[in-house]
Parts: structure tokens; C-alpha cells; sequence
């Protein structure tokens, strides 16, 4: 178990600011998922706290250790790749054993570590096979076998589920919070797949453009997120953001997003200014019930996952969606109404893009009730 | 190596870099030296050669100035054998990447024994100049040559070709030879780019209705245009250079139809023993190659 | 890639493929029937394409009678030297221009290629000199530098496109696995540069064994020649080309690069196959 | 080295090596090592043809042999020119000046009266080998002796499949080398004694019509011809008549057995019987570059070839191609061991007569001075350009001739 | 428009049979989706429909005509691969109209179509680029613009979307549903991930082993698949599937399964055999209740994704998930009551795998009331 910290970490690449001043501080034994578009920064966070790529400016210490110095070999981390880069010209438990030839471990101690692993993780009777032979869930299991066969400090995994098919990244994914549980680990995971991100992490790092947006519990992502960014990525299907007005009569606060007038009730919100307030509004597609309520929409789409539906609803100039159990009988073009749970809406400062927070709303493990 | 290597540990990432950078350069290192103690030096003595009046038994040297380039490039020999040895160059590389890209295609697909069919098909490449030379003398003698002789018997010809002796049959034949020698070096090339074109381009391609013609132009060939573009630089350096092929098979006859540069070279060195002349027809090739490859690297250096 | 395709086309494509081959093979195939021939069969007219009666006596006399023995020994020590060398080299090489960074690495990429602007015909004298300068001249050693320095920047660039090909995360891989540098290179990155490796010992070993004009001038002492100067001078003079012996000896010369043809073809298949682990 | 108490070693360059000759080789070097216990002779071959870039590089490394054999006279002569290679006055007053064919020592000679080289062997080049067989059948009783009996010969035995003779019209040096001795079988030459270009003139013009009017009885390929095809194409029996070296006897004894019986040679015949013959010898030359290490030794060495017991071992293992300088060689005991040179005594000695008169371009005659250009002449391909020109591009004689007349005189002075 | 059959196709490689006599009839203007795990014989299935792999026996017919003897160029469909196969030296015009230059189609027309197509695909301005110059997303586009620009009546998709990020991934299946409603062109589309198979299809097809499992709807195939296949394949997570017994007693149905005994009422079903009934019992994650019930389990994990959260329950030795809105506050380990939506359970024949069909039971529109 280590403590992980960035420390105002900088990496530039030519022309592109890849990570811009990251500081982030990772509990020891914390499973960190690390959320964001393509391109934002979240491997050269990991390549730089294995020693792969050198920062251009700040700190990473590893326990309190600056580990600026050291060589990857040295850091104590293990790390498995989204390509998983297993050595194809190696068997399977000579890929295993690799980590413990480089650092000398006698080779009869060797092959017993690496057969104990092999059981554990259901691949002893793959040991003498080469990468090339195996399913991709059996080469992501001997990734993950070589990661742990020196129980490092800390476990880095770069996306390391995205090239397998739906069924055995369920099954994966069980496994990865198996290990985590087990050997308490601090572990970073970068993934684009917020399912992953959401229900193996204790805390999701939400990054865009090299910059952290916000790092804190899957529920705190989801049900609080902290600027517009985090609204909009994180949730599938996302949730919907129309830009509105605040007014404030007699401290109710009354909404006006594209021509439907939402009475919010007695509200009090940090920082308001003086006047009309311009915020972003964001409704989840859970918050939005259908079947009766103060406001009509057109149906716009309807996709029908099996278990639940999700329906594209028009109302005047917003464009949201709405959740739904089990099959829907509604059709394209028919006119709903439907309501909005006010106390789970999402309002943004429109200039700056950052959560606005209500004053006197009782937070309980993430949930506002 | 070995002690520089083992450095103190560094202390900052920033001596973390410059010790992986330190490294890099030893690893490459021996390269320079190499490539810096064999060319340069030699290079540096022609170019100093090349002002010289220079015997070449004894490299008894005495300054000359400029004259050896103002006699090269005023006399005749020159642009004539620059013209030769482009004719050549041409119609040989032209050949080989003809050739050798239609093989490659041919021995890409399944047919039955390909390892075996790959294997022959390199022989030529195999065969040292001076033996191959040899082995196609042998074959288009006059009087003995399997080539006329089945010529004949097949009913094409009635009397022997003179292959070598007039032109413009020695050209062609030169060339012809050439290109059989060295094809199979675009033949490797070629066959290992090609298994990497995505097979579904070609369904694609297919499904947009294009023909098998279609399919090469549009998706082979431009697959192959960045290996073919080192193998035809390389070849064209190599072809413009080459010496043994052509001075063992026509000698540079008849007349100086088939003299290319180097051979004129050749001739001047050791023939005529005035290696200071020598010296500056080779500066001036080395000119010459140099304007030929400079507009290729600058294209594959703006691509990547 | 099979599809609406008449079957006739394909086979008169392999016909057309194997026809092209036995025609460029042609001459090795005629090198070898004439070796067989005895001397009077040679000037035979018309020529008669199958020996009358074979006879190995060229081959005998070349492996007994002559130093063939010792110039194909030096060949191979040549060749063997050279391709170690190169490869070895050449791959250290190749792994620094694509996975270091520092200045110059682009322009000193592009600079080994001056390597071939000079012709070599000119080359030779100053070379020679240097040789023995350093004292090499007449060793096999110089024509190994020689060799070295022709063949390595071709190699450079093709072992750097296939390395190039190796992905970057594998050496990250062993790196964090606790690998040095050096060691990620040697543990991982050559063993998968195999086949890369083998292509450019090919055409390596080819280049130094058939080599003519520098084993020419650089060595003048039999215990240094190597084949293609000891066979020339012995049997090609401007008097006489003894046609079958020379036959023998080339046939003799063949056979060393086609073993290692067909066995790097091999490697090259194999690991072609296995490159695309989860691509 | 001497100092260290090993064997002394000498090297020994020769550009003819094949394995008969390196076998010979051996056995001479085993006769002088036994007599001198501390000496050690190695045997390099060196190229035929690359020999100049060779030797080039040799002597600007100092790296020479201590003994050289087999290069023409003319490059002896050259090098000797530019102080390269020891006098030989003392190997030569040794053997004895007069135990030498008269003649065959003159190419020798330098410009300042000393011996450059000795001729280790000789040829004789321009001889005229002839089919008694198909001479007979077509009704020709005697070896032609003019161009126009040589001319009419040819096309009376030409025949589908069977060419009148091979001359060489290639770009190279036996072109070049022939048709220099076919002008002075015209009575003409290429420099005066003073080493004037002299080469356009009358003998000149009619050497180029007599050469072009023999193309037709040439085989197609005989435009790249050389010494090899030219010398096949009379032992296979593709031509009727031919011109070499004594090499043709033995190339037809390993080749063609079947017309060893029926081969002759006499001298190539002349513009005119007034004409005397004249033959190319190139005088395969001994010298020993000054850079040897041990000249001492080395002379003693070249002693101990010539000596009687040695020399015919050499001569043997080219019979009648390499042929004696030294006289009564061709009586010889041991020389005539050898069964070719039983078989064609006649043709043999007849041949080293020939040759011991014979020139080059080197000394086109006794009155000449030695002409140090005539190894850069003839790598120049001026004279082989000069036929090819004519002959196989019809250009103007006079043209061509002035041409090769200003690059002759070009060279002269470079 | 088109209507596709296969009549008993087959394609065996080597030894492993790819399609195995494939009877499939799609009706003109569907949206078809192929579902099943790797290697089960969807690709093939394309392949052979767009001519680019033989058939080894069985008929192929576009809108009634056998199309066997038809080069792919001659059958008027278009395919997009899942790597998108553009042309990477030609620009994106260039890609776009390959296939009319092929078709000889003059560069004027050509330019105008292009262009045309370009405007509502929404990469006008990027015409001039190569492949290699876009995001996936646009490639992607790209390749849709090459497929569409030349109006095939059958458009055939590899995956087109799994190699983009989940973002993009549902924006892009939501462009591919409308390109369907405005063309209407027949289409099938093979996908792995069950949301994709879900919300785009008019109807999916499963597969397994080269064999057809089921072709239905989307709400046929989730509501009734038509085997043990069909049930665990589709829904995540995963339907539990538990072995268990059938009694009946006076035509009420008592099941037995892990230790726990239901009573389901009155119910009949088709094919009974005499006794009891050996079945594998199916059970839904929305299925299961939460709170109170008849039956008690301990919880053994908890998957929390933001709008709902996914618990594991173990009840004796069955193991199934139940599925919950919102944020749970339960804990791993805690024993739950639960309940089963019992007219939602699924039985399949334990031997022949084969759904066991409920007579009497009133089905509307898939969905059981
Ligand atoms: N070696 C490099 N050279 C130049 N630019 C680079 C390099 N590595 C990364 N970048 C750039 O840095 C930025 C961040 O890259 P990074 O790989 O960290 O993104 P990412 O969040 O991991 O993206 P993805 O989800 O696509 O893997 C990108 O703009 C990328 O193009
Ligand atoms: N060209 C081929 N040669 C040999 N076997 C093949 C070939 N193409 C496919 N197969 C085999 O046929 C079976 C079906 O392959 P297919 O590509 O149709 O599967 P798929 O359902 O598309 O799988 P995936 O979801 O992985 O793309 C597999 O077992 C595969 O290995
Ligand atoms: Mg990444
Ligand atoms: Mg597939």
C-alpha cells in the first residue's frame, strides 16, 4: 500500500500540452479510475509515475519518495497495457516469471510463484503456450499475472479491458475487484468506459484537455459533478444540458430553460449575484418521469435496451432524454407530459462552466435526499 | 560500455534523460565510427585527389587547380558516358521494379510450392557479378550459347544474335542482365510490404466494383509507393554506380556505346594511371547522386 | 480472399508464376548442367542440353587439386564476420535512431546513406591505403571493415522499419517489468526483430560473399581470398575461361546463401505469422 | 623477418595461375626452398585483367612483392620509367646474356641502357592455326601465306555451321593487340622510332580493309570477341582457321581430341609475300619492384628459374603457349617429356623462333625506343575503337584514323 | 429496398464450420442486427452475402435473384468494416466517390453527389483531408459516406462503431438509426455490444456456432428467447440461469431450485411430460424485488453505476443479480429479502436447451402482462 501524489506535474509533447499542473493525492489502497475523452492526458499520467516519460516540471512521490530519479525498474510499480504487450516470442510462465528474472529471483523460486499465480487466476494449463494461442481474456490474464507476480506497491492498468468483447469484460471486470479486495493495492485504471469507471473505483479521477476536473467517489461524480465537463461526460446516455436563467423572487428560485418555467421552490445557492442568473441545467435522463407532470414533449426516438427504454423527448427548444423501466408502448411523435425531480436538477455557472452549489442541502454518502 | 553504463543513479529526471540520451549516442556510436573512418577518409582523399595530376602506381601527386574538372567537362567523354550511364540506370531500374513488383504479386498469392518458387526466384541475387556475367557470356556465345541455339530451334530466329557486340542489342541485353541480377532485391522488399496491406481494403474495393487492375493501381501500389521509394532510391544508387556488371559483360563496347561512368572511371585510374582525373569524374557522380536522392529525402523526411 | 473468380485464371497464374521462375532460375540451371559436362561435351555443336555422360571430375579437381578449400573457408569466415558484425551493429544502431531522442538523430539517419555516393571504383585506393595504415591490409579483417561499412547503413535502414514496427509498449513493458534499458532491448525487442534481423543478414552475407572488386585490391595473399577473386584468377584469364570448372565453383559458391535463404525464410514466415498477438 | 630468426619469406606475384601453372609454380618454389633451407616462397596469383588497379595500389602502399612474373613488357618498362622496380643487369649477366634467344631480351631494355626485366617466357601470338582436313576439302594445298590467299580460303571452306576463321572486332585489348600487328603485317607502324605517331598511312587503310573484309567470314558475335572466343572457336571447329597462341594445342588435346591430327600453324600471313611476318610477343616479363624487402634473395631466386633443370618444369605447364627465351630449351630432354610438346615439336619450336623475333608495342622494332605508353594505349581502347569504328560502324577510315591519330598523340603527352 | 434470403447456406473452413445451413429470410427495409460471441460466424455471413466469400452449398437471393454468380461490384451493396477499409493515399473526396468512378459515373456528377452527401453527413469541410488527418468519428463517417453514396439497396455493417469511444459510440448509433428511417434501405449489422443490437434493430438475429438461435424482435428476443443461449447471451447483466425441478400438483406448478421451493400458481405448459420436469429456470436482474419477500439471500457484491446499481445475491447455492434504482445503502454481506416477478421467469428444457412455452399466457407485443 503506497501513497500516491502528483505534485503541479507537467508534460508537454511538442506542440500539445499533455498534462497541464496536475496535482492529485491518492490514498493509500484507493482503486482510482481515470475518466476522460481521448487524448486528455490519462496515459502520460501513467507513463509518468512509472518512469516511462519524464515530466517537464512538478514532483511524484510515491510514499512521500520523490521518484523523479529513479528508472521504471526501480519505482516498484507494475502496469498492464491496453495492448497488454506480452512477450510473444515468451511462453506464458516465462512472461509471468520476467518481472522476477530482472530482479534475480532463483529460478526454482521462480517457477513457484509463477505456478501459484497460474492457479489463482485459472491459467496453470496455459503456462507453456505462447501469447499468440491465447483468447484475449486468457493474454489479459497473463498481463495481469505478471503484474502481480512481485506484489508491487502500486498496480497501474491502461485500459486494460477495451479490446474484449462485452460478456468477458463483465467477467473481468469481477475479477479486477476481486484482486483489489484482496491484495488492497493502490491502483490506477484509466478507462474510457464509465460502467468500469463506476463500479470499480473508490474514486474516479474526470480529466479533459491534461487538466483534473474532479477527482472524488463514483457517487460524487455522478451525482454531484463539479463543472459542465463532468455533467455531460460521465452517464450514459449523457445528461442533457440546456442552457437557462435563474430568477430569484422572495428566495424561490425560478428556472426558465427554452420557454418552460420551472418553480423550483425555496432555494439558496452559493455565490448568487445580484439578478437574472445564466446557468446550465442538467436533467438526467432518471429525474425526468413520464406519464404525467406540468410539461408536454414530443417523442422524439425510442431505443428499448430490454430491461429499460430510453426515450428522446422535445420540449420547445430543449432536447432531453427520460428512463424508462422495462418496454414502452409509446410511439415516435406522440406527445408526452412528464415531470422533473427539481432537487436532483444540475445547475452550472454558464460563463464558467462550474457547479453551482446549493447552501443548506443535506449530503448523505452522495445522495441527496 | 559496460562502466558507462553503470553511472550513479541520477538524481532528477533531468539527469534521467541525459543519461538515456548518453546512451542512445553509445549505442550509435559505433556506427559513426565505422561509417566516419571508411567514407570519410576516403571521400576527403578524393576530393583532394581530384585538384591533383596524380600517377596512380605511385600517387605521385602535383597540383592541377581546377583543370582536372575544366578538361572532364569540356571534353566529350563525360556527357556522353553521363548519357550511357543514364540510359542504363533507367532502363534497368525500370526493369527490376517492373519485374521485381510482378513477381512479388505473382509469388503473394497461393500457388503450389511458393516457398520453393520464392527461394529460386532470388537466386540471381545470390550469384556473385562476376559468375552471373560469366554464366550470360556463356549463354549468348555465338557459337555455343543455349540461348540462340534454342532460338533457333524454336524457330524464331534463323542466324545468331549478336547480343553483345552492336546496338542497339548490347544496350538492351545490358540492361536486360541488370535487371535480372538485381530484381529480386525488389522482389524481398516488395513481398514483405505486401503482406501487410490490410485484406480489407480489397474487399472494399471490391464491393465498390473495382476490377483486379483497379484493385492494383488503387490500393497495391500506393501501399507500395514508401518501400518502393527507398528500393528504387537504393537501386538507383547502386545501378548508376555499378562497375562489375557491365565492365566484365561489354567492357563498354561496342565503342562506348555501353561505357557508363564508372567505367570510364575505371579506366582512367587504372587504365590510363591518372587517378587525379579519376578523382574528379567521381566527384562529379557523387554529385550527380547526390542531386538524385536529395529530392526523395526531403520528401521522406517531410512525411514523417 | 477467394470469390467470383473463375478457376482457370488462377491456374494459368501459377502456371504463368512458375513459368517466370524456371525462366530467371534458368541459368543455374544451365551453370549446373554444364558442370557436369565433361570438357569435350563443352564445345559441342549444336550444344547438347542434358550431359551425355556426367562427370564430376570439375568437382573433384576444384575440392583436391586447387585452394577452392580454403578460399570458400576464408568466404565463410568473411561473410559469417561481416553479418555479425552488421547486424549487431546495425541493430544497436537502428534501436538508438528510433527509441532515443537526441539531437541529430534524424539528419545522422539520412547522413549513413552518403555511404553509397561515392563509386567504389574510387573508393578502393584510399581505402587500401588506410588498411595498411592500421595494418590490416591483407587480412581478412580489412575486408570485413570494408564489407561492414557498404552493408551497414542499408542495414541500419531496414532493421530500423522493421523495429519500428515492434510497438513501443512492449519495451515500456519490460522496463517497468524491471528491465534496464540494454536489458529490454536484448530480452525483448531483438528476439521479436528476428525476422528483420534475418532479412538484413541476408542481405548481408550475400553482399560480403559475392563481393569482387574490393576483395581484388585489398587482399593479394591466398590465405586472405575469398571465393570470388581465388575463383576468377584461377580460372578465368584473358587467355581461357575453363568453363567447367568455373561452373563447379559457382554451383560450389550457391549453395551457402541458399541454406540461409531457406532457412531465414522460414524465420521470416514463422514470425510474420506471430507478430499480430492481439492487434 | 630475418632478424627474428624465422624463415626469410618472398612474394611471388603472377597473374597466370591456373591450377596446372600453380602446381608448376610449386614445384619450382620447392626446388629453390630445398636448396635454401631459411627461405620461404609464397605464391599470390593476382588478376588477369585487374592487375593494373593491384599493382596500382601495391606500390602506393608499399606493399609489393619481392618477385613479379608474367606482366607484359611494357609495363615493366613503365614502372622501371618511373622508378619502381630494381635493374635487372645482374639476374641477366648471371643467366648469361647469350644463353637468350637473340632479341629476347631487347624489349628490356631502358631508355637508360639497363635490363627493366627479363622475359620469363615468350609468345607468339599472330599465328595462323588452319583445319588441314577442311582446307584439303575444299582444294587448298598449301597454308595461305598472303591476306588475299588467307581471304580466299575462308570463302571457299565457309559453310553453314562452319565460319572461314574468328578474328576478335570486341572492344578490348586482343582487338587492340591485333590489328596492331596486322598494320605491320601491311609494312606499317604506329610510331616511328622516335615515337612520332605515325599510324596514318597507307598499311594503315589497307590493315582496315583487309580486317573489314574478313568480318564476313567471322561468326555474328565475333564483335565482342577476345581471346577466349576467339581461341574456342578454332578448337571446337566452329572456324576453319584461327589466330592464338600456342594455347591451341592443349585446348584441343582436354577439348577436342578428335582434330589433333589434323591441325597446323604457320605464321599470319602479310599484305604481301615482300612483307616478312610480324609477330606480337607480349614477353611475359620477371621484375622485382624496389620495394622488396629482400632483392637479394629475390634475385637469386629469379636465378634459379632459369636454370636448366627448373626452366622447362615452368614452360611445361603451358605447352606451347608459354615458350622459351633461353635458347636450346626446345631440345631439351625434360621439355620434351612432355607428350604435347613431343607431339608438336615442329609447330613448337617453330613457334619460339617466331617468337624470340617477335614485338609489341612496346619496341615496335629493334630501332625503337621503348614506348612507356604503350600499357595506357592499350587500355585505352584506341586501337580496338578505331576497328570498331570502321568496321562495325562504317565510318570514314580517314576520319577514324585521324581520330585514333590526335588520341594517340594525346596520350603520348598526357 | 430489398428482401435478402439465405436458403440453407454453408461455409465450413478447414475444419471448423463458419455457417452452419443458414435459413434466414430478412423482409425489405429492415434493420438487422447479428448478435453472438466470436468467432460464431456473423462476419461469414456478410462476407457471403456481399460475394466475397463463396458459399460451399445453398442459394444467396437478393429480392428473388440468385446471386451466386455475381462478383461483389455486380450486387448492389455496400459494406462498412469495423477498421472502415478507407483508402488511406486518396482524401476523403476521393474515398467517397471511389465506387462511382468505378461505376463510371462523370467527375461532375461525381463532385456534385459527393458534395451533397458531405453536407448531410456533416464533413464537408474535411473532403480535402486523408484518412489518416481524422478522429474516428469522422472516419467512421467517411466510411458511411463511401457506403452511401452510390444508394445500394443493401447495406452491410462489420462493427462499425466498436472501435470508437463509448461517447461517440452512442452519437454515432444514433445518426445510423436515422440514416435507416430516411433511406430505408434494408441493412444488417453485426455488432458485439448488446445496446447497439438493442436499440438499432427492427429485428436481430442471434448466433452460435455458425447456427441461427433466434430471429425476432428486439422485445421477442429479450422478453422470449427461444433458448438457454438466447437468455444467457442477451440482457446485462446476465440473465441468471439456475437448474431446478418442475412439479405439478393439481396443474398449480411448484419449482425447486438451490433450496428454495416457489409456488407459481396455476400455470400450463406446453409438451409436459409426466412427472417431474428437469428445467433450467431463468431469472432477469429487474426480476428480482428487493426489500421483502418470501426468500432471504446474502449479498456478495455491489456494483453501483450511477443511475441504478447492480447487486449479487446468493440464495443456498443459486447465485443471481437483482437490479436497483439509484444509489443502494445496503452493504456487502448483509442478508435481503427478496421476491421474483414469477410470471417474468423463463424455463428452458435442461436437455434440448429449448425455451418452454406457457400456454394461455397472453402475450401483447412481447411483452407479458
Ligand atoms: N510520444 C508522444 N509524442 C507526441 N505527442 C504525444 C505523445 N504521446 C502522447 N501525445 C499527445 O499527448 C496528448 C495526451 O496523450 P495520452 O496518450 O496521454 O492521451 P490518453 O488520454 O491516454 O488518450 P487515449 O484515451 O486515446 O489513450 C495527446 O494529444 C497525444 O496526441
Ligand atoms: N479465412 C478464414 N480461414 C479459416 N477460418 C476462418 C476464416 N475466416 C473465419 N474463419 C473461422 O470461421 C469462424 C467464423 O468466423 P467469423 O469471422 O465469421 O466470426 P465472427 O462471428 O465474425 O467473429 P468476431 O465476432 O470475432 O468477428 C471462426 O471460427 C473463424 O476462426
Ligand atoms: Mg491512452
Ligand atoms: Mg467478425
Amino acid at each position: 500500500m503506497a501513497e500516491v501524489v502528483f505534485d503541479s506535474v507537467c508534460k508537454q509533447y511538442d506542440d500539445v500540452v499533455a498534462v497541464d499542473a496536475l496535482d492529485l493525492t491518492i490514498a493509500p489502497g484507493e482503486m482510482v479510475t481515470m475518466l476522460g475523452p481521448s487524448g486528455c492526458g490519462k496515459s502520460t499520467v501513467l507513463r509518468m509515475l512509472a518512469g516511462l516519460v519524464m515530466p517537464d516540471s512538478g514532483r511524484i512521490l510515491i510514499d512521500g519518495n520523490d521518484v523523479g530519479g529513479l528508472t521504471p525498474g526501480e519505482r516498484d510499480i507494475a502496469m498492464v497495457f491496453q495492448t497488454y504487450a506480452l512477450y510473444p516470442h515468451m511462453t506464458v510462465a516465462q512472461n509471468i516469471a520476467y518481472p522476477l528474472r530482472k530482479r534475480g529471483v532463483a529460478r526454482a523460486e521462480r517457477m513457484r510463484r509463477v505456478r501459484a499465480l497460474a492457479e489463482s487466476l485459472q491459467i496453470a494449463p496455459l503456462l507453456d503456450r505462447r501469447p499468440a494461442q491465447l483468447s484475449g481474456g486468457q493474454q489479459q490474464r497473463v498481463a495481469l499475472g505478471r503484474a502481480m507476480v512481485r506484489d508491487p506497491s502500486v498496480f497501474l492498468f491502461d485500459e486494460p479491458l477495451s479490446n474484449l468483447d462485452a460478456k468477458l469484460r463483465a467477467h473481468m471486470r469481477g475479477e479486477l475487484i476481486e484482486l483489489h479486495r484482496r491484495l488492497g493495492r493502490t491502483m490506477i485504471y484509466v478507462t474510457h468506459d464509465q460502467l468500469e469507471a463506476m463500479t470499480m473505483a473508490t474514486r474516479i479521477a474526470v480529466m479533459a484537455d491534461g487538466a483534473l476536473q474532479q477527482y472524488g467517489t463514483p457517487a460524487d461524480i455522478y451525482d454531484r459533478p463539479a463543472n459542465r465537463f463532468v455533467a455531460g461526460f460521465v452517464g450514459t446516455p449523457a445528461m442533457a444540458l440546456i442552457d437557462g436563467a435563474l430568477l430569484f423572487q422572495d428566495n424561490r428560485a425560478i428556472l426558465g430553460i427554452g420557454g418552460l418555467t420551472v418553480d423550483l421552490g425555496i432555494r439558496r445557492f452559493r455565490d448568487r449575484p445580484v439578478g437574472t442568473w445564466q446557468v446550465t441545467v442538467g436533467i438526467r435522463p432518471e429525474d425526468v418521469t413520464i406519464g404525467n407532470g406540468p410539461f408536454a414533449a414530443r417523442i422524439s426516438a425510442i431505443e428499448p435496451i430490454g430491461h429499460e427504454t430510453i426515450l428522446t423527448l422535445e420540449a420547445g427548444t430543449a432536447r432531453l432524454c427520460a428512463r424508462v423501466a422495462g418496454s414502452s408502448l409509446a410511439a415516435v411523435g406522440e406527445t408526452v407530459r412528464f415531470a422533473l425531480r427539481q432537487h436532483r436538477l444540475h445547475f452550472f455557472d454558464v460563463v464558467s462552466g462550474r457547479r453551482i452549489d446549493e447552501i443548506g442541502l443535506a449530503v448523505v454518502d452522495g445522495k441527496a435526499m | 560500455m559496460a562502466a558507462l553504463l553503470r553511472l550513479r543513479p541520477a538524481t532528477s529526471p533531468q539527469a534521467l534523460a541525459r543519461r538515456d540520451a548518453l546512451l542512445g549516442l553509445l549505442l550509435i556510436a559505433p556506427t559513426v565510427l565505422i561509417l566516419s573512418a571508411v567514407i570519410a577518409y576516403p571521400l576527403a582523399t578524393t576530393a583532394y585527389l581530384s585538384l591533383h595530376n596524380v600517377y596512380t602506381p605511385t600517387l605521385a601527386t602535383e597540383w592541377a587547380g581546377l583543370s582536372n574538372y575544366r578538361a572532364i567537362l569540356s571534353g566529350g567523354t563525360f556527357w556522353h558516358a553521363l548519357a550511357t550511364t543514364l540510359v542504363w540506370t533507367i532502363g534497368t531500374l525500370a526493369l527490376q521494379l517492373l519485374f521485381g513488383v510482378a513477381m512479388a504479386l505473382l509469388l503473394n498469392r497461393n500457388i503450389r510450392l511458393r516457398a520453393l518458387a520464392r527461394s529460386l526466384v532470388l537466386f540471381p541475387y545470390f550469384l556473385a557479378t562476376v559468375v552471373a556475367v560469366l554464366v550470360w557470356r556463356w549463354l549468348l556465345n555465338g557459337l555455343f550459347g543455349v540461348v540462340d541455339h534454342a532460338l533457333i530451334a524454336l524457330g524464331l530466329i534463323d542466324t545468331p544474335v549478336d547480343w553483345l557486340g552492336t546496338m542497339p542489342n548490347a544496350m538492351a541485353t545490358t540492361i536486360v542482365i541488370g535487371a535480372w541480377k538485381f530484381f529480386p532485391f525488389v522482389v524481398i522488399a516488395v513481398l514483405a510490404r505486401l503482406q501487410t496491406v490490410p485484406a480489407h481494403l480489397y474487399e472494399a474495393a471490391r464491393l465498390d466494383g473495382a476490377g483486379s487492375w483497379a484493385r492494383f493501381t488503387d490500393i497495391t501500389l500506393p501501399h507500395l509507393s514508401g518501400v518502393l521509394g527507398l528500393v528504387a532510391l537504393l537501386r538507383m544508387i547502386w545501378d548508376f554506380r555499378e562497375f562489375d556488371l557491365i565492365y566484365l559483360l561489354t567492357g563498354g563496347g561496342p565503342l562506348d556505346h555501353t561505357r557508363t561512368l564508372p567505367l570510364v572511371v575505371y579506366q582512367q585510374a587504372f587504365g590510363l594511371n591518372q587517378m587525379g582525373m579519376a578523382a574528379a569524374y567521381a566527384v562529379l557522380m557523387m554529385l550527380l547522386v547526390l542531386a538524385m536522392t536529395i529530392p526523395y529525402l526531403a520528401r521522406a523526411r517531410g512525411r514523417r | 480472399m477467394s470469390g467470383a473468380r473463375p478457376a482457370w485464371r488462377a491456374a494459368a497464374l501459377t502456371a504463368l508464376t512458375w513459368v517466370l521462375v524456371l525462366l530467371t532460375t534458368f541459368p543455374l540451371l544451365w551453370m549446373l548442367l554444364t558442370s557436369l559436362k565433361p570438357q569435350t561435351e563443352l564445345f559441342a555443336l549444336p550444344p547438347t542440353f542434358l550431359p551425355e555422360s556426367i562427370s564430376f571430375a570439375p568437382y573433384l579437381r576444384l575440392l583436391f587439386d586447387t585452394p577452392f578449400p580454403r578460399y570458400f573457408a576464408n568466404s565463410i569466415v568473411l561473410a559469417t564476420a561481416t553479418t555479425l558484425l552488421v547486424v549487431a551493429i546495425g541493430a544497436i544502431g537502428a534501436h538508438s535512431l528510433l527509441r532515443f531522442s537526441y539531437r541529430g538523430r534524424e539528419a545522422l539517419a539520412t547522413l549513413v546513406l552518403a555511404t553509397y555516393l561515392l563509386p567504389s571504383v574510387v573508393l578502393i585506393v584510399p581505402l587500401y591505403l588506410m588498411m595498411v595504415e592500421i595494418g590490416l591490409a591483407n587480412r581478412l579483417a580489412s575486408l570485413i571493415i570494408a564489407y561492414t561499412s557498404f552493408a551497414l547503413p542499408y542495414a541500419l535502414w531496414l532493421l530500423r522499419s522493421f523495429m519500428a514496427a515492434i510497438p513501443e509498449e512492449m519495451e515500456a513493458a519490460a522496463r517497468v517489468d524491471g528491465a534496464s534499458r540494454i536489458g529490454a532491448f536484448v530480452d525483448i525487442i531483438l528476439p521479436q526483430a528476428l525476422p528483420g534481423i534475418g532479412a538484413t543478414a541476408l542481405f548481408t552475407f550475400i553482399l560480403a560473399w559475392n563481393d569482387y572488386l574490393y576483395a581484388l585490391v585489398l587482399v593479394n595473399t591466398d590465405t586472405a581470398r575469398p571465393l570470388t577473386t581465388g575463383v576468377v584468377t584461377m580460372f578465368v584469364t584473358t587467355f581461357n575461361v575453363e568453363w567447367s570448372m568455373l561452373m563447379a565453383a559457382s554451383v560450389l559458391m550457391s549453395i551457402p546463401p541458399i541454406i540461409l535463404f531457406t532457412f531465414f525464410h522460414h524465420q521470416l514466415s514463422r514470425s510474420i505469422g506471430a507478430a499480430g498477438v492481439r492487434s | 623477418g630475418d632478424r627474428t630468426g624465422g624463415p626469410t619469406i618472398l612474394r611471388w606475384w603472377s597473374p597466370q595461375a591456373t591450377p596446372e601453372q600453380v602446381a608448376s609454380y610449386r614445384e619450382q618454389i620447392r626446388a629453390f626452398e630445398s636448396r635454401n633451407p631459411n627461405v620461404r616462397i609464397v605464391f599470390e596469383p593476382t588478376s588477369d585483367e585487374g592487375y593494373p588497379t593491384q599493382f596500382a595500389a601495391a606500390f602506393a602502399a608499399g606493399q609489393m612483392p619481392d618477385l613479379v612474373t608474367h606482366l607484359p613488357s611494357f609495363a615493366a618498362q613503365n614502372y622501371y620509367d618511373r622508378g619502381l622496380i630494381e635493374p635487372m643487369d645482374d639476374v641477366v649477366a648471371a643467366i648469361g646474356a647469350d644463353s637468350f634467344f637473340p632479341g629476347a631480351l631487347a624489349p628490356f631494355r631502358a631508355a637508360d641502357g639497363h635490363y627493366c626485366a627479363i622475359g620469363i617466357g615468350s609468345t607468339a601470338v599472330d599465328m595462323l592455326w588452319y583445319r588441314q582436313d577442311l582446307l584439303q576439302l575444299a582444294g587448298i594445298g598449301a597454308a595461305p601465306r598472303t591476306w588475299d590467299e588467307l581471304r580466299a580460303a575462308c570463302a571457299k571452306v565457309q559453310r553453314r555451321g562452319l565460319y572461314g576463321t574468328a578474328l576478335p572486332y570486341g572492344m578490348n585489348s586482343m582487338t587492340s593487340l591485333i590489328f596492331i600487328s596486322i598494320i605491320h603485317q601491311a609494312g606499317g607502324q604506329l610510331f616511328t622510332p622516335e615515337l612520332d605517331v605515325a599510324i596514318d598511312s597507307p598499311p594503315t587503310y589497307a590493315a582496315l580493309d583487309f580486317y573489314r573484309s574478313m568480318r564476313e567470314f567471322c561468326p555474328p558475335g565475333a564483335t565482342i570477341f577476345s581471346w577466349g572466343e576467339c581461341l574456342t572457336a578454332f578448337v571446337s571447329g566452329a572456324s576453319a582457321t584461327g589466330i592464338y597462341s600456342g594455347r591451341v594445342l592443349a585446348n584441343v588435346a582436354a577439348q577436342n581430341p578428335r582434330i589433333a591430327d589434323v591441325i597446323g600453324c604457320v605464321a599470319y600471313p602479310t599484305l604481301s609475300r615482300a612483307i616478312p611476318p610480324w609477330t606480337f610477343n607480349d614477353f611475359p616479363s620477371l621484375f622485382i619492384p624496389k620495394g622488396a624487402r629482400n632483392p637479394a634473395l629475390a634475385k637469386a631466386f629469379a636465378i634459379s628459374l632459369f636454370s636448366p633443370d627448373i626452366y622447362p618444369t615452368q614452360l611445361r605447364a603451358t605447352p606451347g603457349h608459354i615458350l622459351p627465351t633461353l635458347k636450346g630449351i626446345v631440345d631439351d630432354p625434360v621439355y620434351l617429356a612432355d607428350p604435347l610438346v613431343a607431339k608438336y615439336q615442329r609447330e613448337i619450336a617453330m613457334m619460339a623462333k617466331l617468337a624470340a623475333n617477335g614485338h609489341n608495342l612496346g619496341m615496335e622494332s629493334p630501332a625503337h625506343l621503348p614506348n612507356l605508353r604503350a600499357g595506357e594505349i592499350i587500355a585505352s581502347n584506341c586501337i580496338a575503337e578505331l576497328v570498331q569504328r570502321v568496321v562495325l560502324e562504317g565510318e570514314n577510315p580517314r576520319l577514324a584514323v585521324g581520330q585514333a591519330a590526335s588520341r594517340l598523340e594525346r596520350l603520348m603527352s598526357a
